[in-house]
């Protein structure tokens, strides 16, 4: 299942639902990614331009590749746009596999290739303005790692 | 054919969008991408570095060698902070 | 928070509650391990065996040692005993972090050393009765790569 | 002192404790499964590969060579399968 939306959504219950849908796995890996202000250096929101269409096509390009690499019972990716408050989750994968390794490594796999092939960019909004998140290297280092 | 824009470099160029019709010798979205810049200088500017973007053909990410090959949709994509 | 005990847990419910009492954090890595009935060899149950004042110990000083070694912003960690049915949760571990790569390699951190170090012992009801579950060379060799 | 016994160390023993007092010449946790392995065939055989056992004092897990030291509750844990 793949879900790019600007409405939020209930991790706990995702979960959930999604566990139930399976009786075969013995293991399941949630990632949530959250709005963060530190104290050190406030954020009012955090705002997540998008591009609906790709991102719905690479995460499911994405996630058939996690379930065919780890042979993983079932993968979901949900992500949110728009404007987000400090707490407010911004996104999750979710994998469902016979045992944990694989479902942890399904989940990074995800992550990594979601943090640089999914069309999503953010901006924080600060006192002084917005000012856009800038990508991070080590987020293309992440994801050389699966590449054989 | 429609050239999308996002992030920073729409913000660059001031608008999210460009309604195109290149000549014939563009063929690939690497001469698409020469050619966009070659008519505009705030594009030429912010694509300083073409490294960096990934692009998009009918919405799927796509090398930057692929041939245009009657796209209705190509998007120019700063990299991506999404997760 | 650690918790040893033989009643049932909503593990999504868990994790939203684990999740709110925290604004310093941007990951949050949930596994959760599941009772899996094959259908080419069903059980009926899974009986969880503990010996529960050793587990509180263990599962304190593994969650500590974790918090420490990933500056994780919290930890917690869930398991159960007891007689349980397919698609029953047994156990989950969270862990909050500021980015992902701590998150994921804190729960898997808890993971292994709670597979060898968390004195739980299953036991498998089949038709043909009751049968334990073997330890796995693998598990020890899961906790030695965090060995230095 | 308590020795407790779990999974199938306790099945194979049928109970799952004993109440012992060793002699004083049994000084660390080793010793203590020695004495106890000499004075029970059916634990003698059971523990065969003792490199497989942990043992927990007072409800904390130790290595072998630790003093007994007026613990009051020994335990001898086969391979745990938690998880």
């Amino acid at each position: 299942m793949i879900r790019v939306t600007p409405d939020a959504f209930d991790p706990g219950a995702e979960a959930n639902i999604f566990q139930a849908a399976s009786t075969e796995a013995g293991a399941m890996v949630t990632f949530t990614g959250l709005v963060r202000s530190r104290p050190d250096d406030p954020i009012s929101a955090l705002i997540l331009e998008c591009y609906p269409a790709l991102a719905e096509n690479e995460l499911a390009a994405i996630r058939t590749a996690a379930v065919a690499r780890f042979d993983l019972v079932d993968a979901a990716i949900i992500h949110r746009y728009g404007r987000l408050v400090p707490g407010e989750t911004i996104m999750m994968v979710v994998t469902l596999a016979a045992h944990r390794q694989a479902a942890f490594d399904g989940a990074q796999f995800l992550m990594d290739y979601l943090k640089t092939d999914a069309p999503f960019w953010k901006q924080e909004e600060t006192r002084s303005g917005l000012r856009w998140v800038e990508a991070k290297s080590e987020d293309d280092d992440a994801r050389a790692r699966w590449q054989r | 054919m429609k050239v999308l824009y996002f992030a920073w470099l729409r913000e660059r160029l001031n608008r999210a969008s460009d309604e195109v019709s290149p000549p014939p010798e563009v063929v690939t979205l690497a001469d698409l991408v020469a050619w966009l810049r070659a008519r505009d200088e705030a594009l030429d500017l912010a694509m300083a570095n073409p490294a960096i973007f990934k692009l998009s053909r009918d919405a799927r990410i796509v090398s930057w060698d692929t041939p245009i090959d009657g796209a209705s949709e190509v998007a120019i994509l700063p990299p991506m902070t999404g997760g």
